[in-house]
């Protein structure tokens, strides 16, 4: 019960939300620019774009590590530095999906080490709900990708991005396999 | 209007060679808001700074974006350069140009499209930035050292005597570590406890020092400069405050076959004991896992023998909250448990040691005198074989690393056995003989050259026992090409330096990282090798990687001194990045005082003129948020933001990814 | 992925076995434990460090080294190798390199012999057996004196069945024998 | 385990008779049926991946698509090298689609990969906790054994997979049932050279004749081994070693499955412990004399 309610709620505010962002951005002449672009760009190999939420702490710093290390990975994805993964709120995922990204990374500190005693833990348990959300919301859960990297894990933070590269590549851009995101957003 | 300046680096080749930085900085120049773009070789150094603050006076900047290393790296000092120029240091943004772009791509055009998207989003951040100020919180000038080997010790010793007080948490029932255990040291030979004892001593006796032996940190809360560290005091059985150290009650406990820590399994021990005759503090305490008294409830001899009255059978822990500004971790290693290694016998033979076994039977306050006596008969052995990179070196055994000081031990291993049995053979195997310190490699040539120790290129396959006693080592002349076994009466493995069990628990409660074998991680490994990434909690010695005690003290001195740099100002500034409740919009649902792990958010009232409550909200104590952001996602009615992470900068981040 | 440069030998090697050469830090375990190093002209460790090299000169060593068809097959060395290789597979990789290009030291033709003998009677009836097997080798080794002692003793013992079992598929058996000599291809 | 899948490969019907004998008289007596894998062909032993290794897996992967097709889900493969190719074929090929497909072709045959596969010492092991439990007397206490694993039974991590590589005890349990004890060596997993008994001899006989002799100093009276290879070489080529004057043995070199069936009072003969060519049936005597040593020393204790 509870649940749907706050899952009504939720969504109004979603909306609600990207209505008014949206008005921002057009302002500031970004979504022009970007559409355009995007009917240039067909490129033969498919290049999806992946945007990853990382916290500062650990996953930001596993990815300076697989810089020192000189690992070298795909190119794909953009990092977006959050404090914690606490802080990730479901509508960035939206958001980012709905600005063309055709796969989402969540990565923060494993559990028990998180920087901020428990802040992952929260996101952890948010995600439980949030998941089902999206899902409504028509975004494809196997294009949301969680997983924890540590200041420790340069490789794997090189191995999880090519993965997932080559996952969503085989996959296919995001539009296509995904009518219900025309419906909510275009 | 946005008046933003954007600033490339080359970092010489390290980002020119795979982006091009001309490029990026054209690009840059086209971005909505963008007045100045520029590049240039090194922009940490001062011209490269010189430039940018020259740019924020000229062309009166709102905002800068540096596209070069990660932040991590040089956004205080571009920050502090921004300041300098009168631009508030939170309008300035790095683009992680290096680490995230060209020292991870290779494709040129990719890579370069890459630092395009990366700047143009920082752009886009940087205008939505405001105005911050640093938070300023008093410092509580204690520090607390965990961990009382001899990095713990020169740490304590080196902030006690700059003035400040210390707390020094030992585990065990005496300081000195694994160096109290050794015989002699290289690369001088000295004798390990003359040199170590008298800081002991020390400590014991430093008016700013207090001793926490036989005690363990139990939880920690707060952060750098305001520290809670709840401390277990475990239970001794002996009030130390009346033992004098006497030892009638050890004499007199019939509890005495116990194998001695201390001395490798070589020596016994009492159940009530000190670990070893210098121990600091001299007194004992009682081993409750084989006291007859404290398991079957009778005994007491301990108790009957002291004539202060001070054993107490019915002692318990205790536990001391303790506030201290900063925290040195000092818990050193262990050895690597070989009987993983089944083709040395899997820790099955006697006469197969490891290196404390042997720096026991090499000491003169040792099980045997200093005498060189195998375990299995007390024969003085004839051919000792040496067995370096047991378990280090050694993918299969989940180990890649090099021990570091394993081969130099090994050399003063074979060099005080030929001291002592002259007619004896030490054959040492090693892969690489790795003697890179002052007087290392000299040390090494010495124990080949003077004293006859026969060094065999080559891993051991397997060890035999034979049923006369002798061991059969199977090892290998990779330089002469043939397989090579030697019958040898002792075999030595210099077996791989590993953290202290327990050591990750430590590290999750202070918030220090630790790397994939379980050392703790330092800030950088070049730049700031004594700093973790959790503010106030310095490194010292052996538990941030494998080190002798040169390396070791130096680390302990420089944690030591970043500790007072640190209390050399009564206050601490801390990044801005604190969590703001609009309290207009808030519903006070309190859903994020449930989720702030730092019990940051309180119920605030809000009231009238008149003093009536008009309305209750939730409000952020400064002090207290730590800026994770968890209360900023939880809040369903969008009344919280945090600052330097606000929705609005974030959601300009994601949009301009497209 | 390793970038050095491997030599052509070594990525041959890699192909066949996935055991890359490049890592042997030449520690020498494999030679310590290998039980029939005494008898090789090339220990183990010197074949992976040959491997390494791989030029002409390299590689026209190991195939013509007895010691590659000395190795038991015993996995000792594989078993123990610290960096987790396999010279046991190397080595089975060299053998077949040395047999297709005709290289095998005339030293050890009696080894070859056998084995050649053994599979010969596999191809012919399906089965081994150690009468066809022993008749064989000995015409093709010229190896015709030992063993006077162990045949008699054997009949005794009614360890020398006679008439040898021939199997219903062996024109299956014929087949599979015919598509691996072509590579593996039917 | 009521049947399982046999395949007693070429050996077994040769020089490994008293192997396949014993597994067999045991299978009986536990009320186990070995049903054999029907027209078997050799799984190319040490030969095949030595030349060819296609030929190395194509070979025993006609084996396994046949037990398949035939409906087994298990199979026992007493001969510790059909074990290791059996086994090893089938990790290779589940593991790789490509090699899967490789073999489909070449050998026309389709395996699904749902074989299970037992040694003789785990199928031992599993009679003696099942339907031999309680059944086995100690006939040989007081013979101190040698247990062999040699390098088939010990090595290759993804064909023998619960047992400490280097200190293997597999047999341990099976031998104590049996009352015998078992000596601490160090031979254990050494090779004895194995399929170089024809073409190789010398080196077998050194190999085998460390063996044998560490064995002795280690004090024991009989080894004991699962390996019909193993068998051949330490028991067959004993005799050559003495005439080459390499040492003096006169080591029994017994199979577990032996040793196992004396417990559960099998005759010798039924599993051919005649056809040894070392007397392998004086190890009830040494026992016996041993048991009869032991008591007359409690005695003279008691007193
Ligand atoms: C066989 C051998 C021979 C060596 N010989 C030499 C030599 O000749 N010359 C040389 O320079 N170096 C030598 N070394 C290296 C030397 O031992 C180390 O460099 C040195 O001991 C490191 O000191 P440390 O203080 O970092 O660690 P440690 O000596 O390990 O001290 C750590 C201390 O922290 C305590 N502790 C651990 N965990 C906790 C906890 N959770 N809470 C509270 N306390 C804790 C421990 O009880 C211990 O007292 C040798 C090492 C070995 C293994
Ligand atoms: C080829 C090479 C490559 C290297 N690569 C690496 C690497 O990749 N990673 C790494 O960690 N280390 C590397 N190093 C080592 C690194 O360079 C040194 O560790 C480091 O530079 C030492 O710094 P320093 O301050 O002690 O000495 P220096 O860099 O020598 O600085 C000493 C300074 O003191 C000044 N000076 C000297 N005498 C006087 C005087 N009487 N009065 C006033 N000023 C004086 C000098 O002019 C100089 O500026 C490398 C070294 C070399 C040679
Ligand atoms: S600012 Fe960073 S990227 Fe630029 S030169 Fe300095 S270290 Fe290199
Ligand atoms: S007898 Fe008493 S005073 Fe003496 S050491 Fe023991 S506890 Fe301390
Ligand atoms: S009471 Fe315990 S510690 Fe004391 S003497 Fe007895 S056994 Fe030893
Ligand atoms: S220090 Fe020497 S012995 Fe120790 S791991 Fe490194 S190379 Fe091996
Ligand atoms: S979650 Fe939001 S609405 Fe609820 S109390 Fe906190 S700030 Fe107010
Ligand atoms: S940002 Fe984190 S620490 Fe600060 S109030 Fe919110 S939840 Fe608490
Ligand atoms: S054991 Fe492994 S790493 Fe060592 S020499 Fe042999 S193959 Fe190379
Ligand atoms: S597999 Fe071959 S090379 Fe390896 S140890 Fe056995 S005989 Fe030696």
């Amino acid at each position: 019960m509870l649940k749907q309610q706050f899952a009504r709620r939720f969504l109004s505010i979603c909306a609600a939300g990207l209505r008014t962002r949206r008005a921002d951005w057009d302002r500031t002449g970004l979504m022009a620019e970007t559409e355009t672009k995007k009917v240039e760009a067909t490129p033969a190999v498919f290049e999806p774009k992946i945007v990853a939420f990382v916290c500062n702490w650990c996953t930001y710093a596993g990815a300076d590590l697989a810089g020192t290390s000189r690992l070298q990975y795909a190119p794909n994805v953009r990092i977006v530095k959050l404090p914690c993964t606490g802080r990730i709120d479901p509508l960035f995922i939206l958001k980012a999906f709905e600005g063309g990204a055709d796969a989402v990374l969540v990565s923060g500190c494993h559990p028990g080490d998180c920087h901020y005693t428990s802040g992952n833990y929260h996101a952890r348990r948010r995600w439980a709900i949030f998941r089902r959300l999206l899902e409504f919301t028509g975004i494809d859960m196997r294009r949301v990708f969680f997983s924890w990297v540590s200041a420790a894990e340069g490789a794997k933070f090189a191995d999880l991005i090519n993965r997932i590269t080559a996952d969503v590549r085989a996959a296919g851009p995001f539009e296509r396999t995904n009518p219900a995101r025309r419906r909510l957003w275009k | 209007m946005a008046r933003v300046g954007v600033f490339l680096c080359h970092c010489g080749e390290n980002i020119g060679r795979t982006v091009d930085c001309a490029a990026v900085t054209a690009a840059a120049a086209k971005m909505p808001g963008v007045v100045h773009a520029v590049d240039y070789k090194y922009m940490c150094s001062d011209p490269g700074q010189q430039m940018i603050k020259q740019a924020i006076v000229e062309k009166k900047l709102t905002g800068v974006v540096v596209g070069a290393c990660s932040p991590r790296m040089h956004e205080p000092t571009f920050r502090r350069a921004a300041a300098e120029a009168g631009l508030n240091p939170f309008l300035l943004e790095m683009s992680n140009l290096r680490e995230h772009c060209s020292w991870v791509h290779e494709d040129r055009a990719k890579a370069t499209e890459k630092a395009v998207d990366l700047v143009r989003v920082m752009v886009e951040k940087v205008k939505h930035n405001r105005k911050l100020h640093s938070i300023r919180v008093p410092i509580e000038p204690t520090a607390m050292v965990v961990g009382g080997g001899i990095a713990g010790i020169q740490a304590a010793l080196d902030i006690a005597n700059g003035g400040k007080k210390v707390i020094l948490v030992e585990k065990s029932p005496s300081i000195g570590g694994h160096m109290a255990r050794l015989s002699e040291t290289f690369p001088t030979l000295d004798c390990s406890q003359c040199i170590l004892t008298p800081r002991m001593v020390e400590v014991a006796s430093h008016p700013n020092i207090t001793l926490m032996a036989y005690s363990e940190v139990e939880s920690v809360e707060g952060f750098v400069g305001n520290f809670d560290v709840t401390v277990r005091k475990k239970a001794r059985y002996v009030d130390w405050s009346k033992c004098t150290g006497c030892g009638d009650c050890w004499a007199k406990c019939p509890v005495k076959k116990i194998p001695s820590e201390f001395d490798a399994g070589l020596g016994k021990r009492t159940a009530i004991y000190r670990p070893f005759p210098q121990a600091v503090p001299n007194k004992p305490v009682i081993d409750q896992e084989h006291c007859i008294m404290l398991t079957k409830g009778k005994c007491g001899a301990c108790a009957k023998a002291c004539q202060r009255g001070a054993i107490n059978y019915k002692d318990q822990d205790e536990l001391v909250k303790i506030k201290v500004g900063a925290v040195v971790l000092a818990t050193g290693f262990d050895l690597w448990d070989h009987s993983a290694y089944g083709e040395y016998g899997g820790g099955r033979w006697a006469d197969v040691i490891d290196g404390f076994q042997f720096e026991r039977l090499a000491s003169a306050s040792g099980p045997t005198d200093g005498e060189i006596r195998r375990p299995s008969d007390g024969r003085i052995p004839q051919t000792v074989v040496f067995i370096q990179c047991c378990g280090s070196r050694d993918d299969k055994m989940g180990k890649a690393y090099c021990s570091k000081i394993c081969c130099m031990y090994t050399a003063k291993h074979a060099m005080l056995y030929k001291h002592k049995v002259h007619e004896g053979r030490a054959v040492i195997f090693y892969m690489d003989i790795r003697a890179g310190g002052k007087g290392y490699e000299e040390f090494v040539r010495r124990a080949i050259e003077a004293d006859g120790a026969e060094y065999v290129r080559g891993r051991v396959s397997r060890i035999y026992r034979r049923a006369d006693g002798k061991l059969i080592v199977k090892g290998a002349d990779t330089l002469a090409g043939r397989p090579m076994t030697v019958e040898a009466d002792l075999v030595v493995l210099a077996d791989a330096i590993v953290p202290r069990t327990g050591s990750e628990r430590l590290a999750q409660m202070f918030g220090v990282g630790y790397d994939t074998d379980g050392f703790y991680s330092e800030a950088h490994p070049k730049l700031r090798p004594v700093e973790t990434s959790a503010a106030g909690v310095f490194l010292a010695g052996a538990c941030q990687a494998p080190k002798d005690i040169p390396d070791a003290v130096s680390q302990a001195s420089a944690a030591a001194s970043k500790v007072l740099g640190l209390f050399s100002k009564p206050e601490l500034e801390r990044e801005p990045i604190i969590a703001r409740v609009n309290e207009n919009t808030c519903v006070h649902c309190r859903a994020c005082i449930a989720a702030c792990p730092y019990g940051a958010i309180e119920d605030f009232e809000i009231k009238d003129r008149k003093g009536n409550v008009v309305k209750r909200v939730a409000r952020v104590n400064e002090g207290l948020c730590q800026g994770c952001g968890t209360c900023v996602a939880i809040c369903r009615s969008n009344s919280i933001d945090l600052d330097g992470f606000t929705d609005e900068q974030v959601f300009s981040e994601i949009v301009t990814l497209e | 992925m390793s970038k050095s440069a491997a030599s052509k030998l070594a990525e041959t090697i890699r192909h066949a076995t996935g055991c890359n050469v490049v890592e042997c830090y030449q520690c020498g375990k494999c030679t310590a434990g290998c039980p029939m190093a005494k008898y090789m002209d090339l220990m183990p460790s010197q074949i992976m460090r040959q491997a390494q090299i791989g030029d002409d000169e390299a590689t026209d060593r190991l195939l013509k080294s007895n010691a590659i068809w000395l190795c038991l097959g015993c996995l000792t060395c594989t078993q123990r190798c610290p960096q987790k290789l396999d010279p046991a597979a190397v080595i089975d990789a060299l053998r077949e390199m040395s047999n297709e290009r005709g290289a095998v030291s005339a030293k050890q033709r009696k080894v070859l012999a056998f084995h050649k003998a053994f599979l010969k009677c596999v191809e012919e009836t399906g089965r081994m057996g150690e009468v066809p097997l022993t008749s064989l080798y000995k015409m093709t080794s010229g190896d015709l004196f030992s063993d006077v002692l162990m045949a008699p003793l054997m009949l005794t013992r009614g360890k020398l069945p006679l008439v040898p079992k021939v199997i219903r598929g062996r024109k299956a058996v014929k087949r599979i024998f015919a598509a691996c000599r072509k590579g593996g291809k039917p | 385990m009521k049947t399982i899948g046999y395949f007693p490969g070429c050996s077994l019907h040769g020089s490994g008779r008293e192997l396949d004998m014993s597994v067999k008289a045991l299978a009986r007596i536990a009320g186990v049926e070995l049903k054999e894998v029907e027209d078997w062909n050799c799984c190319g032993a040490s030969a095949a991946h030595n030349l060819n290794h296609n030929l190395a897996v194509a070979l025993p992967y006609r084996d396994l698509a046949l037990a398949e097709a035939q409906g087994l889900t298990e199979i026992l493969a007493p001969c510790a090298a059909c074990f290791a190719r059996l086994k090893g074929t089938h990790v290779r090929v589940t593991r790789s689609p490509e090699l899967a497909a490789q073999m489909r072709e070449i050998t026309g045959l389709e395996y699904r990969g749902t074989l299970r596969f037992v040694n003789v010492i785990e199928f031992i092991g599993r009679l003696i906790e099942g339907p031999l439990k309680g059944k086995l007397a100690p006939r040989l206490a007081g013979l101190k054994v040698a247990a062999y694993y040699g390098c088939l039974m010990s090595r290759g991590e993804d064909v023998i997979e619960d047992e400490d590589h280097e200190n293997p005890d597999g047999m341990t349990a099976a031998l104590e049932a049996a009352g015998a004890k078992v000596v601490d060596w160090n031979f254990a997993t050494e090779c004895c050279g194995g399929g170089f008994s024809m073409s190789n001899t010398d080196a077998v006989l050194d190999l085998s004749h460390e063996l044998l002799a560490d064995a002795e100093q280690a004090g024991a009276q009989a080894i004991v081994t699962g390996c019909p290879m193993c068998h051949s070489n330490l028991d067959m080529r004993q005799l050559t070693i003495n005439q080459r004057g390499l040492g003096s043995h006169d080591m029994p070199v017994l199979y577990l499955s032996e040793v196992v069936g004396l417990a559960a009072g099998l005759e010798p003969k039924d599993m051919g412990l005649d056809r040894h060519f070392i007397d392998a049936m004086r190890v009830l005597d040494i026992a016996s004399a041993a048991q009869t040593a032991q008591a007359a020393a409690a005695e003279t204790a008691k007193k």
